[in-house]
């Protein structure tokens, strides 16, 4: 399946767009997601910290099932307020 | 109420949608853009925010606070955009029969929200330095619902 | 800021008082008028003051309040006279660096001035009854400067 | 000397005005204002709980020394907020 991966903050900034898609196998994980993305965005696992996950606006542990039609994310920790 | 604006935040139009006869105290916090962080002077921030998620994690903290504290009623607003020193880049108030309450409710609420709501600051110092900031260690207060997901991925 | 005043609070213009760019937290509390007590329904209130010595009080807290935390801007209004239900009786309103500080300076405040500010609240009741209130119960929270005093004479 | 104590609330009901005038020697304390005050307004005694003193404006302690230019107030606990 594919799936467009939202980017915010700086790994928006080091990806320099604002969503990647992936090709993954049916029901992948997010740890999978995790892997393929950073394969194809090595620069992701060295300058950002650990990337937080979310699918449908809400947090998303590694185990968590995709869906073609998730609207999944990838961000670094928050900082807001 | 929620709100994730680029506008300035109204305070009191905030603080007002909160005010009940049923409430004795009500408490409200802002979060401004500081100029000094020890040596650094920061001469503007920029936040990014994912705004769909956003809004459903203040909808989640706002069904959280009612379940935990004996609050009558919630509002929370949050500013993206560049901000200017001393602009709010956030608001909460809540509304509670007594004081205490609305102390806990209200410093549970910014604790919260400031590690779940899927919003990131930018410094851009005086000097023109630019850095996205760190998020801040979790404390024991920030029981957050989904807590293991941010306590293992956040720096402490 | 510190005002004594038979006029409605201006909460806006008291928290816009106390906003700096060394700020990174303001915490503004109200104290409104409930109607439910338990059972009891509060028709109106009646604050009666010593206004000279209410405004000494009140600016020897802000005095104690800048020594014992780290606030850069401290304000504070009471209203005496009649008010009705869901009028703000007292507003406190501090500004630090960090919220941490922000919440416990505007706690201790709002605490010690219910203690130590020559103020009476008489309740008139729905069913017609009036009584003047008794003092809160002191909290160990609130270490008035003049504890010994309050402390031995306050019911507990 | 003489001194006018300042009534508030409930005192102030009780007493039936806003101040009353004790007749005190020289250097008298709070505590003997407190009995001769108690003296002539018993009702205040009954009626409603410990009262306090305060002399220019700041609490004042039962030892503490009163002189004929000193604002003297007596009043119940506080409960403003």
């Amino acid at each position: 399946m594919k799936l467009s991966i939202l980017l915010f903050s700086a790994a928006r900034e080091i990806a320099g767009c604002e969503s990647f898609e992936l090709h993954l196998p049916e029901a992948a994980t997010v740890a999978q997601a995790r892997v393929a993305l950073l394969q194809s965005l090595p620069a992701l696992a060295t300058r950002t910290g650990t990337l937080l996950w979310a699918v449908n606006h809400d947090y998303a542990s590694d185990d968590r099932v995709l869906q073609e039609t998730d609207v999944v994310a990838c961000f670094p920790p928050v900082s807001g307020g | 109420m929620i709100e994730l604006t680029q506008q300035p935040i109204d305070f009191t139009l905030l603080t007002e949608s909160v005010r009940s006869h049923q409430a004795g105290a009500v408490v409200l916090f802002l979060g401004t853009v500081r100029e000094f962080t020890g040596e650094a002077r920061t001469a503007w921030l920029e936040y990014e925010a994912f705004p769909e998620m956003a809004t459903a994690a203040m909808q989640r903290l706002e069904a959280e606070v009612r379940a935990q504290f004996s609050v009558i009623e919630v509002a929370m607003s949050h500013r993206y955009g560049q901000l200017a020193l001393g602009d709010i880049a956030v608001a909460v108030v809540v509304s509670s029969p007594h004081r205490a309450q609305a102390f806990e409710a209200g410093r549970w609420l910014i604790d919260t929200l400031k590690h779940s709501v899927p919003i990131w600051k930018k410094e851009h110092y005086a000097d023109g330095r630019m850095e996205w900031l760190p998020a801040e260690p979790v404390k024991s207060s920030g029981a957050v619902s989904h807590s293991e997901t941010i306590d293992s991925e956040q720096p402490e």
